[in-house]
């Protein structure tokens, strides 16, 4: 076929770094500029419909395997909905062992993504071959030593969620009205050994991510970049001084301008945000319902919001805990507020995780969280019930009804990254127009595409619960026939090479 | 799927039993083509001895190693065929029947279907049998004590049997006194001789037997084990006086404060009195009396001279502070023989029993003409006169939709005994009504033609009603017989002075609680169900338990005494072997396996599983293993099997029913 | 096309009691249609519910289960046990969308052949009505 | 000599295995170390296109996780059957199908039709002129041995690192295992139950509790508190690290080699214990189990005998 006429197609399989799959196709004109490019999500899995007729209680465990990278923050949103689905309120005890154990998990996978899937991009470098491009490209780049270290904290603050919770991936702890069993001293002890050792972790985090990233111009160039910049709504969770909270609170959304556009209960999240269904996707995209529905346009008229580290430092006026607090300003200081760079949220994740760091080691060294009252029992017949988290990668919803055996009747799950699917396809579209030109598209280029998508650090094992199956994520460059000329492979060394 | 495995399979005609519904030819052929057969033969009666050998050549000629035979039930020849594969040289266990008669030509008309559905059946068995693996049957050896519960002639003549063969016999009896029904008869049919004469003797060698244990006045309460060695609970009733201090001497009756009988004498069918201490009768065994407490002062009032406990004086045999005992006995047989009831009359109301006071039953009468009745043998009307006309009603509860359908088999002849015997006391008329005279017996025939001679009337057909309504003054103070006589084709009234009801035989009242002690089954009329009516007539589905009597179903003396006979060598010839061979399918855990839940212990009713604590893993006592298979469905990591039943099998068994080929 | 239609059904009976009954049934030449056909097991308590399962998706349109009648065990208590797993399955399979009249639990006695041909009939009318098991749609929600 | 080639590859799944991968933690450098690891998408930037490009039979060892739910999983899993010696079907949802499996409760369209109302995503549709495509759905999920030839199994929701291990060193020794071997040990997990010292000897449950009722004993056996833990069905090898967390065990990993059907003899195990002989009795104890096929077939659904059926 003649490249003129038909113009070209680009093929990335799958897009790697990420949990789950997505699939980004780009359409060029015959100059071989951008014409529009789609983000797809391929996948449904169907919990929403197979939890119908399962016992409510079994919901915690069902619906963490929407996702083994984030299961503890489904698996709490899910307790959560059973405390209200039974009408129980956990106890004291309860409350503060669920928070502790979320904000390690918070920890955990805010590491994961800085160090084994975010990281690389940049602690690498963007354009770097693809065969260092990952987390031992990262070790090589840090040390093994600090590799080990970070490898070993991500154990030990993971061996906190098994011992409080039975597994780390897909937990068994959520009850109505409680957890399932208490901690012991040593229990005790082990997490306010290793939340100290956390917070000096997360601290560490924080340096490492500025001397390789806020020092190098280059790199906050490209941050602040128009390419990877939009200016939207934002929602995050905050409690009641509009302190960023993990667990429990009200949802806040902060307009393009960053004024307070709307704060409601959790509960009441579906008064709020719509869905829109699109044909050539899975994944529904997320909207609030004032200003509603425009299409993927940015600007304080259209109802595509964001969510996850970067929306949820915009809703929140402070941090919860001193060190992150201290972050937070300097973050602000440097970006403004609210922050547009889609880039920022890895610093905002490194912030995020200091904070959660910190509330974990709180928690622990708390008394009530070692008390042995972790129960309390349902006395009514069970209906209906919300609940809601930030899940590391955004607000996370689930609402469930139940007949009166306390089987499910209707499910209904919306996560972080359908919250954020218009926000992200916006991102590609503009990464792809700005980073392709025409003819010289090269595996660095594609990478940045993929930066662009990655940044949300979308989990699409999560924004796909709703459909069985995957699909890597490719990006196809389409000239105005439709038609394709050539596939580029990207080989393990990064060279392109056309076929 | 094992190497090497080679099948026969060999269809039966069974005469035309299954040939005439079933394509045979076909059914072979067809499973000549089934994998790992190699030779399949039809034949016109597999289990002759033609048909064994067939089978036996085939394993030498073709080396087979398994065997299919599709037949008859397995109930009916399994065994048979297992020692026919075991005289050929191969496991008796490498076999496996096929059920084609009982189970399809005899329930279906359609002969593709059945032949199409002979097919699936015998597919099932070949790749069922492929799977079996080398067993050996287990051993249990034979406690040679007997139980035989129920001293009726029938147990009477079992015990005696086994006694004299030298075994130890426990006899066990409800009553105050073994003897049964027959002890309340004069005579017996057709031979006439007098009961007492032929019972007696019989009755007191029991008493005498050294090996005979004899508990009257006793029950059995709990049966446990299994053939070989089953343990026993007896109950042992109260009667106040102690068998081994009394002397039989009968004074404490005379002695009771009641000077004369003032309760109803069950003995005598409620026609004499009885005092609250008695004897059943004359030559009851034991020779020993009974308080009743429902009657006796002492115990109603607890304010009684006592005068029967003073005239035993010394040796102090009555005690009326006695109290039950229970007895434990170890036994390797059971032989029931626990009899029959005769039907309530009242149940048969248009005969007017309880309304009209000389409307009698079979067994008043009995005891009427007995010499050592209530009326020493006088027949009278309850106001004493003599009847001078009599009306015998046949088939009273028996052959009757309305209350039991059987016949009871032994009616006809007892009202002809009956009719001879009261025309003998009383010189009156007699009339039998009756549906169908059934004399099938020795000398049966002879006696019914000796009755017409001796001037009987009989008038063939149902009664319809007794009624004291007179139409006229010829029927004035009697009671009237309606009946339509089948012969003459015309209705008639008989007015008649007394009426005999001939009440059918029932089932024991309490034969379902009996059958479930002894884990029995019933037939549907209630009565114990033997394991095959030809084959296996005194047997029951439980090893080691055998019957004799009417307990089985309604029959004569002479069948009875014989089914005892029968019964009693059937547990000898089990003593006498020493062991029992038992199936080899019992349970067996897969110990490197079994991760110790405990699930399959509680569910064993013979507490054959041990569950070792330490090591936490099940095992199962092969001996005490009755091969159900229950705790194998439960057991959650499938480390238990079922020799001839592994799951595998069965699996196989139901895949080649479902695959068609 | 129900008038084509046979159904299959696959009949685990215990050796003293229901198969004693089918074996009265044919010693008595009662008759029923010849779409049962039995696998024998010593006792009820023995059937496993993966038999069942093994037959309904080897293509069985119906399972038939016979036992002895209660507290008439021949091993005392096994009959209790297959009702404790019947219990379960019936429902089970229920949410498997498979109608119930496809899975029976009879208590038939050794003297009731005629119970043992009545209960054939029913069953084999009910699942030809029913016509031939396919596996569900759509499983129903509880 | 060069290090065996590893891939691992994931189809319909959650990511929880490889996180499980990832937890070895240390022990990821040592298999880093053992092994040439040739595509990883979650960790590592080889593509597809990279594998197409290798010779039939080059990856020694490539563990798939997750369900085959559509075609480009067909695609992938015949792409890499054909490129590697032995595939290795990798927690639960390839050696069961999994919790996704319970979608096979469901018709595929009474799915879509849940969750998109109307108007469900098309295979191919065109907007503004650009024609866009998604993959075909097939109508149910399947264990991965029902659309490849799998050599191993190794169980688990997801799978524990030691187990991993365990099996790793197994698989990259001289002398593997038998074809079709599960790796975990062969018995039931009560083995291991720290708990099993608790478990009666005669267990008889007069009354099944549902969780939100009941605040288990964190020292006695689970089911003996009447919870309905399939521990005495499930494979060893997780040592139990629900019931540590003290809740009964779900099943993830599957039966043990001696039974064909999860999900049947589960449920045999938990009504056989149930102690009543009395119809009703049975019922009202059993009625607790409100939810047998999510209870008993929370991983295994599309690995049943019934599953067998539907094709």
């Amino acid at each position: 076929m003649d490249s003129q006429a038909t113009g070209r197609r680009i093929r990335i399989e799958p897009v790697t770094r990420l949990e789950g799959h997505g699939k980004i196709e780009i359409f060029l004109d015959g100059q071989g500029a951008v014409e529009r490019a789609y983000f797809q999500v391929p996948e449904l899995r169907g919990f929403e419909k197979f939890a119908q007729g399962r016992q409510a209680e079994d919901m915690p465990q069902i619906t963490s395997r929407i996702c083994g990278v984030c299961p503890t923050a489904h698996h709490m949103a899910s307790t959560k909905a059973l405390d209200a689905v039974f009408k129980v309120t956990p106890t004291p005890t309860a409350r503060k062992i669920r928070e502790m154990v979320y904000n390690a998990f918070i920890t955990e996978d805010h590491a994961l993504h800085f160090y084994f899937l975010g990281g690389p991009d940049f602690i690498v470098g963007p354009t770097a071959p693809a065969a260092e491009r990952n987390v031992l490209g990262v070790i090589a780049r840090v040390g093994v030593d600090i590799g080990k270290q970070v490898i070993a904290m991500r154990r030990q603050l993971r061996g906190l969620t098994a011992r409080a919770a039975g597994k780390t991936i897909h937990p068994v702890f959520g009850v109505p009205g409680g957890v399932a069993k208490a901690l012991s001293a040593e229990d005790i002890a082990e997490f306010r050994r290793v939340a100290a050792e956390a917070v000096e972790f997360a601290r560490f985090t924080l340096e490492l991510f500025e001397k390789n990233v806020l020092a190098r111009s280059d790199y906050v160039d490209l941050i602040r970049s128009d390419g990877y910049t939009h200016s939207t709504y934002y929602m995050g969770m905050v409690d009641e001084q509009n302190r960023l909270n993990f667990y429990d609170g009200d949802l806040r959304v902060v307009a393009p301008d960053g004024t307070e556009a709307a704060r409601f209960p959790a509960h009441r999240f579906l008064d709020y945000v719509g869905e829109h269904t699109e044909p050539w996707t899975f994944m529904k995209f997320c909207y609030l319902k004032t200003p509603g529905w425009k299409g993927l346009v940015d600007g304080p008229e259209s109802g595509v919001f964001c969510v996850a580290p970067l929306a949820r430092l915009n809703a929140a006026e402070t941090m919860p805990t001193p060190h992150a607090q201290e972050a937070y300003e300097k973050y602000r200081a440097i970006l403004g507020k609210p922050v547009h760079h889609t880039l920022a949220n890895h610093w905002a994740r490194v912030i995020e995780m200091l904070a959660a760091a910190e509330r974990l080691k709180e928690l622990a060294e708390d008394p009530e969280t070692g008390g042995s009252d972790v129960r309390a029992f349902p006395t009514e017949t069970p209906g209906e019930g919300v609940g809601v988290v930030e899940a590391p990668r955004g607000t996370l919803f689930h609402r469930y009804a139940v007949d009166e055996r306390g089987l499910i009747r209707e499910a209904n799950l919306i996560v972080a990254t359908q919250n954020n699917a218009a926000r992200i396809s916006m991102s590609v579209d503009k990464a792809a127009r700005t980073m392709i030109k025409g003819t010289q598209v090269d595996e660095g280029l594609l990478n940045m595409v993929e930066m662009a998508f990655r940044a949300y650090d979308p989990c699409l094992g999560c924004a796909t619960h709703a459909l069985p199956g995957s699909m890597p994520l490719m990006v196809e460059v389409r000239g105005p026939g439709g038609g394709t000329m050539a596939t580029l492979r990207r080989d393990s060394d990064g060279r392109i090479s056309r076929t | 799927m094992p190497e090497g495995i080679r099948i026969g399979v060999y269809t039966c005609h069974c005469g035309t039993n299954i040939a005439g519904i079933i394509d045979v030819k076909d059914v072979a052929a067809y499973a000549a083509t089934l994998p790992n057969v190699v030779v399949s033969r039809d034949y016109k009666y597999m289990c002759s001895d033609p048909g064994q050998d067939l089978v036996q050549q085939d394993i030498r000629e073709h080396n087979l190693n398994r065997i299919v035979v599709a037949s008859c039930s397995p109930h009916l020849h399994e065994h048979t065929f297992r020692t026919a594969v075991a005289a050929g040289g191969l496991n008796p266990f490498w076999f496996q029947m096929v059920n084609i008669r009982e189970h399809a030509s005899w329930v279906h008309l359609d002969k593709a279907a059945a032949t199409l559905k002979a097919r699936d059946l015998l597919r099932a068995a070949v790749r069922r049998v492929a799977l079996h693996r080398e067993l050996e049957k287990g051993r249990v050896d034979i406690h040679p004590d007997v139980l035989v519960v129920g001293g009726g002639i029938a147990g009477i003549h079992a015990a005696l049997t086994l006694a004299n063969a030298g075994k130890h016999v426990y006899l066990v009896e409800r009553e105050p006194s073994i003897g049964g029904h027959m002890a309340k008869f004069d005579k017996t049919f057709p031979t006439l001789d007098c009961a007492a004469c032929i019972l007696t003797p019989k009755m007191s060698s029991v008493r005498a037997h050294k090996n005979i244990t004899l508990w009257s006045y006793s029950e059995v309460t709990q049966v446990d084990g299994y053939v070989g060695n089953y343990q026993v609970t007896v109950r042992r009733r109260p009667r106040y006086i102690d068998e081994n201090l009394c002397s039989g001497c009968l004074e404490c009756i005379e002695a009771c404060v009641y000077k004369e009988g003032k309760f109803r004498d069950e003995f005598d069918e409620g026609l004499s009195k009885r005092k609250p201490i008695y004897i059943p009768f004359p030559q009851a065994v034991p020779q020993v009396p009974v308080v009743d407490p429902e009657t006796c002062i002492q115990f109603k009032s607890g304010k009684c001279k006592q005068t029967c406990v003073a005239a035993c004086g010394e040796r102090h045999a009555v005690n009326l502070t006695m109290e039950e005992k229970t007895e434990q006995i170890d036994v390797g047989t059971i032989i029931l023989s626990t009899g029959f009831k005769t039907f309530d009359a009242h149940r048969a109301p248009e005969y007017g029993y309880g309304r009209y006071p000389n409307v009698y039953t079979a067994l008043e009468i009995e005891r009427l003409v007995n010499a050592s009745g209530p009326t020493g043998g006088e027949v009278v009307l309850r106001d004493g006169r003599r009847p001078k006309s009599v009306g015998i009603i046949h088939c009273v509860g028996s052959r009757d939709e309305k209350t039991n359908r059987w016949c009871s088999r032994v009616c006809c002849m007892y009202s002809l005994k009956l009719a001879h015997l009261v025309k003998e006391h009383t010189d009156a008329e007699i009339f039998n009504f009756y549906i169908d005279m059934r004399t099938p017996g020795k000398g049966f025939e002879e006696f019914y033609q000796k009755l017409r001679e001796e001037g009987v009337h009989f008038v063939r057909g149902r009664v319809a009603e007794v009624t004291d309504w007179a139409f006229d003054e010829s029927e004035e103070g009697s009671l009237v017989i309606r009946v339509e006589d089948t012969l003459a084709g015309m209705v008639r009234r008989i007015p008649v002075d007394m009426v005999v009801l001939a009440t059918g035989l029932e089932p024991q009242p309490d034969a379902q609680e009996v059958r479930r002690r002894f884990n029995l089954t019933c037939s549907t009329e209630g009565f114990f169900l033997e394991r095959h009516p030809k084959l296996a007539p005194v047997s029951t589905f439980t090893d080691g338990i055998f019957l004799a009597g009417a307990c089985q179903g309604p029959k004569d003396i002479p069948d009875t005494v014989a089914q005892a006979g029968a019964a009693a060598s059937e547990a000898l010839a089990l003593i006498d072997a020493g062991y029992i061979e038992t199936e080899p399918n019992t349970a067996v855990v897969d110990e490197e396996h079994c991760s110790g839940c405990s699930t399959c212990v509680a569910l064993c009713p013979y507490s054959a599983i041990d569950f070792n604590t330490e090591q936490r893993k099940a095992s199962i006592n092969q001996a005490k293993c009755k091969g159900c298979g229950t705790c194998v469905a439960a057991c959650p990591s499938g480390s238990i099997a079922q020799n001839l039943f592994e799951d595998d099998e069965i699996f196989a068994e139901i895949e080649g029913i479902l695959t068609y080929a | 096309m129900p008038e084509a239609f046979e159904p299959k059904i696959v009949a685990i009976f215990c050796n003293w009691c229901t198969y004693l009954a089918a074996d009265l049934a044919g010693t008595s030449r009662l008759k029923y249609p010849p779409n049962i056909r039995v696998v024998r097991v010593m006792c009820s308590g023995r059937v496993d519910p993966q038999f069942v399962m093994d037959a309904f998706a080897n293509g069985a349109d119906g399972v038939l289960l016979g036992g002895c009648h209660p507290g008439d065990c021949h091993y005392q208590e096994g009959n209790y046990k297959c009702l404790r797993r019947y219990e379960l399955l019936r429902r089970l399979l229920d949410q498997m969308g498979i109608e119930p009249e496809r899975f029976r639990l009879e208590w038939i006695s050794a003297s009731e052949g005629e119970r043992l041909r009545a209960t054939v009939d029913d069953m084999v009318a009910k699942v030809r009505a029913l016509g031939p098991l396919r596996l569900p749609e759509e499983v129903k929600a509880s | 000599m060069s290090k065996p080639k590893v891939a691992f590859y994931w189809c319909a799944c959650c990511g929880g295995c490889d996180e499980a991968v990832l937890d070895l933690a240390e022990g990821v450098l040592d298999v880093v170390e053992a092994v040439d690891i040739v595509f990883w998408p979650v960790a590592l930037d080889f593509k597809e296109s990279d594998v197409e490009a290798m010779e039939d039979g080059s990856i020694a060892v490539t563990f798939i996780n997750g369900s085959v739910r559509d075609s480009h999983h067909r695609e992938m899993a015949h792409l890499l059957r054909r490129k590697s010696q032995t595939v290795v079907a990798f927690g639960s949802c390839a050696h069961m199908g999994g919790v996704p499996g319970l979608a096979n409760g469901f018709s595929l369209e009474s799915m879509l039709q849940a969750v998109y109302g109307d108007t469900p995503p098309q295979p191919r549709s065109r907007v503004n002129g650009h024609e866009l495509e998604l993959p075909v759905l097939d109508a149910e999920v399947s264990a991965l041995d029902r659309v490849i030839p799998v050599e191993y199994y190794i169980p688990g929701c997801p799978p524990m690192p030691g187990i991993i291990r365990e099996a790793l060193g197994q698989l990259l020794s001289g002398s593997p295992p038998p074809r079709g071997t599960v790796l975990a040990p062969d018995k039931a997990l009560c083995e291991e139950c720290p708990r099993r010292e608790t478990k009666p000897e005669r267990l008889q449950v007069s009354e099944f509790k549902r969780v939100p009722a009941v605040a288990a004993d964190p020292e006695k056996c689970l089911l003996a508190q009447g919870l309905p833990c399939l521990g005495s069905a499930t494979r060893a090898g997780c040592n139990a690290v629900c019931i540590e967390g003290n809740m009964p065990c779900t099943g993830c990993f599957g039966p043990t080699s001696r039974v064909r059907d999860f999900g049947a003899k589960a449920l045999s195990a938990i009504a056989s214990v149930a102690d009543s002989n009395d119809a009703q009795e049975i019922g009202r104890i059993l009625s607790e189990v409100a939810d047998p096929l999510g209870t008993f077939y929370r991983y295994s659904l599309p690995a049943s005998l019934m599953a067998r059926s539907r094709k």
